[in-house]
């Protein structure tokens, strides 16, 4: 969806702010929201992709003015809402008014630690052969799809080469509203900034993106 | 989703939404009371990341990458398996790109769509990594990015950016410093800043050497 | 600039709430809010190109979290200390520690009645011919420039056909910066849906923009 | 402006930015001690914008256009000189063009980037035609946005939306009612709404006409 997290090429945000790498956090309250976001996240309610898309799904002008631990917990509210597992009577008043639901696993410590060591691949066999090599020109198709999606705006319409070919792995367009994994062939496609942005750019800039095979279509069709 | 776009969702005293910290808290405390999550699962999470996993990981395998050709191949030519075999295995580390800084290139990375990091070898994303200022211009004007970081690149320098858009997470293997021949492993380590993996930093220049 | 301002596309703001059209304001400051922009940008210190980029020059999260003349107001601040005449203190106070400036009119009540009557017209002769006629195939640049433009990110890199040669405008661009009137050619260009939201568009929908000569270039350069 | 993005000019007790209402009140108390403005024409310009600038103006232009082919045809080629000639001048109002629905084509009218509207005809524009949901959804959706005030148009016809990018301002005249042959201009106008002349609702059918 065009939410206000497709900020790529945005302007008026203001200066970075670099920050020294020794800081973890800022309050205790996002260590808290970071743990509960990822221990939730592996009960098994709902997977990577639609947490993403909940959280890309607040009103922007919500999106924008939340720090990333407030857009998380923001987010998190409102799946626990969506899957029925938590009313927003008891999240404004911060106790269980209702019985829990079934969730298909809670994480102990040693699990949470377990699962955080493993991660979870995102790579998945596809039958049919990669339709794009190395080095092929193609271009990222024009589409503004509702739903969720990994196709940037700034890259749609825009005339890329392939610089690899990363495999087969999950369709997030479909992986996040429950319609499968339906795993496609990933690109990490190269566009010049001229391409990207016109003739202004910086000629001495390149951006990539990785997109999946339906994203793409030949540079001439 | 209100009109005004505030978030309404949470009232307290005076009918504002309650101060994010407040909300944190109820949040916990209901979800525990629930069964949903295990509050030492928790404390177990916070304190992996708090103090566990960071970028002295990331550090570590640069510098071998820098002492060790074969190694390096490796990494440029297989990110995922030459990162896990040194142990830096995870969530948000299990596909892995390296891509090495040269003369002619710099390598920058950006999530513009979220906060995809690699967890394993960099820790938790810093802030401003997930910010709008970054995400909205990491790729349109990396050049003032780095800027504000206190970089400056010649102009004929390739600049490229990486946005992660897909489980692939990627790497930055910045260039070694000058005068650092014969260093181990550890040494070399203390040279290579999280910046500097992500593109927003060079590695540090060994101190009393002309930078 | 890629501001907040620039939101056609853009998905997650809710649905549209119609109103009854007796309805003027909605709360008595809007009223002040209106009168005091038109009144001071009749004062003839800044251009209505000028207000509109202070106005998208907002911090995204500040724009799209307030109402349009809330947007004014800041805008209209903004404006008055850019050119020195209030300071940040003054404002916080209301009222005056400084002695003002000398602007080049004030506004009297017969005179503001005869400016709104009267209107500015924005159109000017331009000495070369129109580059393009109605009926050609063109597209609109792909262009990304840090200050003010009219060409609306939606349509950059979209082929169109013109529909109306307007006649010359001031261009918006150099106007809204101090850098002159700089008319061109302004021409209505109509763009299929499927052009510019792609094939999933709705195939019944056409949209028009207004752009200027130094937006557009041949279909086939 | 602030890395969060609220705003922090201005702060009154408390720390919270000023409530718009008073930040509005002391910027004028400000404005005029200085003698920017003269609160005389202040209040003559509210009164213009509240009490005689609206949509009856523009009832009236399109009521002329059902009635008279000949103003219909002017107001079509030239619309600024046609609209003009009744009278309705001014700012905002400089350049026009209208646009005619036929049973094909609906034509729409936003500004996407900020609020042009042609205030000479329709008056100030209501909050939501310069709120983010219609300048958003307009161009990509407008069925969806119809939807939203009450009309549903045949599949088949041509949604034509006119974003206001430029200083041209854009007057939709709305189809006929059926059974008002020989109406007067001013039954007329009373049929034409200020939703219709922007292309988000149709003219009144007739009361106990059939719609």
């Amino acid at each position: 969806m065009n939410g206000a997290q497709d900020m790529g090429g945005m302007m008026g945000f203001g200066p970075v702010m670099p920050e020294d790498e020794a800081v973890r956090f800022h309050a205790p309250w996002e260590r808290r929201a970071l743990a509960l976001t990822v221990a939730v996240g592996g009960g098994g309610v709902w997977n990577i992709d639609a947490s993403r898309h909940m959280r890309e799904s607040l009103h922007p002008a919500d999106y924008l003015a939340s720090s990333y631990y407030e857009i998380w917990t923001k987010g998190l509210e409102r799946l626990l809402l969506a899957h029925g597992l938590v009313t927003a009577e008891e999240l404004a008043q911060g106790r269980a008014l209702e019985a829990p639901r079934p969730i298909p696993r809670v994480l102990s410590a040693e699990a949470a630690l377990a699962a955080m060591a493993k991660g979870s691949s995102y790579d998945r066999p596809v039958a049919t052969p990669a339709r794009f090599a190395v080095g092929d020109r193609l271009r990222a198709r024009e589409m503004n799809p509702r739903g969720h999606t990994r196709l940037p705006r700034y890259a749609r319409g825009k005339l890329g080469t392939v610089e690899i070919v990363h495999g087969g792995y999950v369709l997030p367009d479909t992986h996040a509203h429950g319609q499968g994994e339906n795993p496609q062939w990933l690109y990490c496609v190269r566009f010049s900034a001229r391409e990207l942005w016109g003739p202004e750019a910086d000629p001495s800039l390149a951006v990539s993106i990785d997109a999946w095979e339906s994203y793409l279509e030949p540079a001439t069709p | 989703m209100s009109d005004a776009g505030h978030d309404h969702d949470h009232r307290h005293e005076g009918g504002e939404p309650a101060p994010i910290a407040l909300r944190v808290k109820a949040l916990e405390s209901l979800l525990v009371e629930k069964g949903y999550v295990d509050p030492a699962a928790l404390d177990a999470i916070v304190e992996l990341y708090e103090h566990r996993v960071g970028p002295r990981n990331g550090a570590r395998v640069v510098a071998r990458a820098w002492n060790d050709p074969a190694y390096r191949d490796w990494l440029l030519a297989d990110g995922t398996a030459a990162v896990h075999a040194l142990g830096y295995t995870g969530r948000q580390g299990e596909h892995l790109v390296a891509v090495a800084n040269t003369p002619d290139v710099h390598n920058m990375v950006v999530c513009t769509l979220c906060s995809c990091y690699p967890w394993p070898v960099l820790g938790l994303p810093p802030v401003w990594y997930k910010s709008a200022p970054y995400r909205s211009r990491a790729v349109i004007e990396p050049r003032a990015v780095l800027a504000d970081f206190g970089v400056a690149l010649p102009a004929e320098t390739t600049i490229r950016v990486w946005d992660s858009t897909a489980e692939i997470r990627y790497l930055v293997i910045p260039r070694r410093p000058a005068d650092t021949d014969g260093w181990t492993e550890e040494a070399l380590a203390d040279l290579v800043t999280r910046d500097s993996m992500i593109g927003t930093g060079l590695a540090r220049a060994p101190e009393g050497a002309t930078p």
